[in-house]
């Protein structure tokens, strides 16, 4: 086993990872961009290495600065969490070059299923079914036309190198195809390092179905079944769920069976998730793999018993995997909400800015993975997520109504969240109904302009609030303001440049 | 004592009095007693007939912010001066319209020139923040006056962007 | 489904039960005493009704405010938590005869189990196996005496109504018995109203085990198979597990079915715990029936999977039970360990006051179910347990594994806990290896004097401090004093009688 | 700047000096860089020699109750004044000994009267605090001079119980 593993990401999910090294008695390592040198993950693990300023090219996607890192802390393997370097083949490269254990599939692998085109064809050829789309990525525009023509509108802009939303777009008109096109380019080369993009048929109001696949070093595979992602804005998932309303016993055979054999034929090694879109009639088409531990991944843990994460560092350091495909069972319901740093009324515009009280939720069946805390800054150059919320509960009906509980109990105040728009998400009734499509809040909460606020709430407000100055007339101290303010000698503002010139 | 506080632009009266450990509340309307206590600086319990609550609330400046029961609100206090009033005049009175920065960001490109006609909902610039890119669109139909940022600056909130002059006639 | 159920508890338990009833969409009131409207339970409850001073015999263990009370709220139930009055028969007489329903055994079978020297008499009869002892509740010293003669030294003395190690004793040596009997029956009066205390044999290291069961009100009974309860210290329990270490499937089943013939001979309904001892032979004795929800109740509701609470509810609102036993399994492992205020390190001495700082500990795997927050105060008039913090995981030792790591995640300043001591309980090697008895804490932890501190955290507590100091010369601000001392017009020493006179 | 403070009695020195973000942190053995911050008033995120630690901190009066990595300490400035050395005289120079509560709690039994012959380890009186009695006992032989408090006071932590008087030429 390894004795120490770099983090080569922040916020929740190099948390979490670091939790999972303390529990195996692994150092960490976490390496933090200037304006992240009091974030969690760095106050968490055993040490922490700046790697440089804020921007993520020159932190957190420079190969360079990490894989030295690594050798200074003396590291022996990396986790590169998801985002980031996590689907960087070159970056699976060069530490297998430098003898460091990259915790994910080999670089071989990882550069297949990194290149939807090429593991499209892989897949076609091995009997997979497939959406119908572009075979390579074109070299201008034209060909770009001509093949949106063949695929026939909607087509789907897709960034070759990495999911989660960046670059996608759908194209309904010819006209817009264009400047889709630019912007998913630039939007797939901030997030990936790589503008390659191409197009597909957009199959319409499918289901996102994902196989979750463990596949240890000596060709053993193990699927743990589906989650369903279906839930999503702008091609981002927001709600992610396990059992699939929409999956039998025998579907989920078929699908679990397909996602083995995708796993087999790239010569995948490590945890894996293979994409799926399912449409009305129960037909599955195999969409693209996910080579990374997926944000969503609590929810297979939480109705499986399997921890991913220690998984993942098990079969890196050379594991077997320690139980097989009919040892493995789902128990219960498991529902996870991603919690944006947005502003849900305002069009989701992005919030930044300092978080000055936050209350984790808590209680029976819920997990909260979560990368911020009371005082904490969330800076303008990463990932908007904040935190998940995950909860577990014996049955769909109770797990609807534990996580809207819990979201009751969460309060973060000073920026901007999801929160409250999630909560009208999992109380719709054709959600509670598990009528859980890809177009859902498209069809219902284009237009939201949030929940109406009651009397009472607006009076027991107005209450705290005298309150609260009734208190700072008499003693001079209030709630406010952020109490860090008196220590922190900076505001993440302050280090910006502002205005004119570069 | 009284405390007027602004909610969404509406202005709102409540009076709190205190009687030993309870307070007499008056909110115009009606009076009541309510048992109020701080649980810790961010947390207020506040007990009215039997019932309970709990109401989060950190203030910023002259904002408060308030979390209870799921719902948010902002509460401010009514400012003294003058200056916010100003802002708005400026505003409407010379037709010019200044585009701000919706929320802290980078700018990544500037999508008009100086002098440049735009139509309503016409993008004017993007601006990256959180690795999404957000398209600044006009509200008006006019033209660019002055262009204050370029691509690649950083900006914060309310940042100006550029100045747009209002066609006359057109609403 | 009741509309509204009043607790008639505190701290912790009553937290846990009112997110239950938030759950399950039903109103929840709690009760309180003078000393505690700054409390957790009144801040999460929907309502929250005084009920009298602090010293529990004029609020918590107060028959008639209690019900006054329900009547007042309109509260169609009474839950009545663990300890105080949760298995007093008079007060569940009372609640029947005021048509609320008391969320627990009927009266009639409370009693019977309430009643140590009865319940045996009924369990022998019924051929349980049970522990050599008396028969009645003696009227003077003299039959005490003559009856530990009979039985043997040692014997073990113990409170007729109730459990929790109140009152409870054991005399090695004659000479002991007299003062020992009158402590315990001092203990027993003040814990449960009600002095009465009987003897039976001692039996030596022991395991403790323990059967949950659940029983609808149409006699269909089920167990939720074992925890083991063995780690004591003066009969209290403080570490909880499941599965034991010491059952195989057979003698699990077996224990099971005995466990479901004592409540069906008493005539039981709801929750309840059937309590045996386990010989180094492998024989067990039946030691008698906890009527209540017990205080380890979630490491079988991390392992089963049911929700015990929800399931109260649900059977005494005239709910049939909605799974049989054969569709009941244990997966995983899960361990609980209890925080007390008290300092290990000072013979346990119990620790109120000011709880300045507390930082919960979190993770996958990890759930805290907590009565105190940062900043309440901790009374002297209640039970000392602050918290409990329970884990899961695939296997026992990571189980162990994630336990030490919450313990070390867990920081509570101003008051002492065990926290320290559990985590070398659970580092044990004894423990590791699964050898627990009832004398493990006697045996290996009677002289613990804490952990020896390192030189390097001494030295980093100092920096912490000078830094502190630091800032506060340059900004007249620093870590303390509590922050809450600013709002609160008195601490809970302030309302107390001081020195002199009643 | 130079810091002394009493940890278990022993006293302990520790200087900073502050270079731009960084601190030279010196114990008298070693100087060496720490990169130290404030996370909230609470917790400091100390980063020495690329090690993370995170160190948990409360002010109470005099006393730092301090937690980092699963180890308490309780550290103190030293006094100024010499209140707390006055304390101790008292008890050795009279041969009288002072038997406070161990804590908080409620007096439930005085188990001696005044004038009577106490044993070592005799138990003196009963104090109960969380449902828990804790018996006080004699650490001395002697005898009680002055009994302080009655059967059902509520007495803080280090309240004084009774007087006892050690027997010359034991112990």
């Amino acid at each position: 086993m390894f004795k120490k593993i770099l983090i080569a990401n922040r916020g929740e999910i190099a948390v979490r990872i670091i939790k999972a090294c303390q529990e195996m008695g692994i150092s960490s390592v976490a390496v933090y961009s200037e304006v992240d040198r009091e974030s969690l993950h760095v106050q968490l693990a055993s040490e922490a290495v700046c790697i440089g300023p804020a921007p993520a090219i020159e932190s957190y996607l420079n190969i360079d600065k990490i894989i030295q890192a690594s050798r200074q802390a003396g590291a022996e393997a990396i986790h590169p969490g998801y985002g980031f370097l996590a689907e960087n083949s070159e970056f699976a490269r060069s530490c297998e070059k430098e003898k460091l254990v990259f915790i994910g599939p080999n670089s071989k692998a990882l550069a297949l299923v990194g290149d939807k085109i090429r593991s499209r064809q892989t897949m076609e050829k091995a009997g997979v079914p497939i959406i119908p789309g572009m075979k390579n990525i074109p070299k201008d525009l034209s060909e770009y036309k001509q093949a949106a023509q063949k695929i026939g509108y909607p087509v789907m802009i897709k960034a070759s190198a990495g999911g989660g939303g960046k670059g996608m777009r759908i194209v309904d008109n010819p006209k817009d195809l264009k400047s889709y096109l630019e912007a998913g380019q630039r939007e797939a080369k901030s997030a990936f390092g790589d503008e390659s993009v191409y197009l597909e048929k957009y199959i319409e109001e499918p289901r996102h179905i994902e196989f979750q696949v463990l596949a240890d070093n000596y060709g053993n595979i193990v699927h743990l079944f589906e989650r369903e992602c279906s839930i999503q804005r702008r091609h981002q998932k927001i709600v992610e769920e396990t059992p699939s309303q929409a999956l039998d016993l025998k579907l989920r055979t078929l699908m679990g069976e397909t996602a083995k054999k995708v796993m087999q034929v790239s010569g995948y090694n490590n945890a894996g998730t293979v994409e799926f879109l399912l449409d009305k009639n129960k037909n599955f088409y195999f969409l693209e793999v996910n080579a990374r531990l997926q944000v969503e991944h609590p929810v297979t843990e939480l109705t499986t018993g399997v921890d991913l994460v220690h998984q993942q560092i098990l079969i890196a350091s050379g594991e077997k995997l320690s139980f097989k495909q009919e040892e493995l069972f789902q128990r219960g319901h498991s529902i996870e909400c991603r919690i944006y740093a947005e502003d849900p009324v305002n069009n989701f515009l992005p919030s930044s800015g300092r978080v000055t009280f936050l209350k984790e939720p808590k209680g029976p069946g819920v997990r909260h993975d979560c990368g911020i805390y009371s005082g904490c800054d969330v800076p303008i150059y990463y990932d908007p997520i904040l935190a998940k919320l995950i909860v577990w509960a014996e049955n769909r009906e109770n797990a609807c109504q534990r996580i809207v509980n819990a979201l009751d109990d969460y309060v973060v105040l000073g920026i901007n969240t999801t929160i409250s728009f999630l909560k009208e998400v999992i109380n719709h009734p054709q959600f509670r109904k598990g009528k859980t499509t890809t177009s859902f809040i498209k069809m219902y909460f284009d237009k939201w302009e949030g929940k109406k606020k009651t009397e009472e709430n607006l009076r027991l407000a107005l209450i705290a609030s005298a309150f609260d100055s009734f208190n700072k007339t008499y003693t001079g101290k209030s709630a406010g303001p952020a109490q860090k303010e008196i220590f922190s000698p900076w505001l993440s503002l302050g280090k910006w440049r502002l205005g004119g010139g570069k | 004592m009284e405390y007027e506080f602004l909610v969404n632009s509406v202005l709102h009266k409540i009076s709190l009095e205190k009687k030993e450990n309870i307070f007499l509340v008056s909110d115009g309307k009606k009076t009541f007693k309510a048992d109020i206590c701080f649980i810790s600086p961010n947390v207020i319990s506040i007990l009215i007939e039997g019932r309970s609550h709990k109401v989060y609330l950190a203030r910023d400046k002259d904002k408060m912010y308030i979390s209870l029961e799921g719902e948010q609100f902002i509460v401010q206090e009514p400012l003294e001066s003058g200056e916010s009033f100003q802002k708005s005049e400026e505003k409407s009175q010379e037709h010019e319209l200044m585009i701000k920065a919706p929320m802290p960001g980078k700018v990544i490109k500037i999508n008009v020139s100086e002098k440049e006609n735009v139509r309503k909902n016409q993008t004017l610039a993007i601006v990256e923040a959180m690795k999404m890119e957000n398209e600044i669109k006009s509200s008006i139909e006019g033209y660019v006056k002055k262009i204050l940022v370029s691509a690649g600056d950083l900006v914060d909130s309310e940042n100006p962007l550029m100045e747009l002059v209002k066609k006359r006639g057109v609403p």
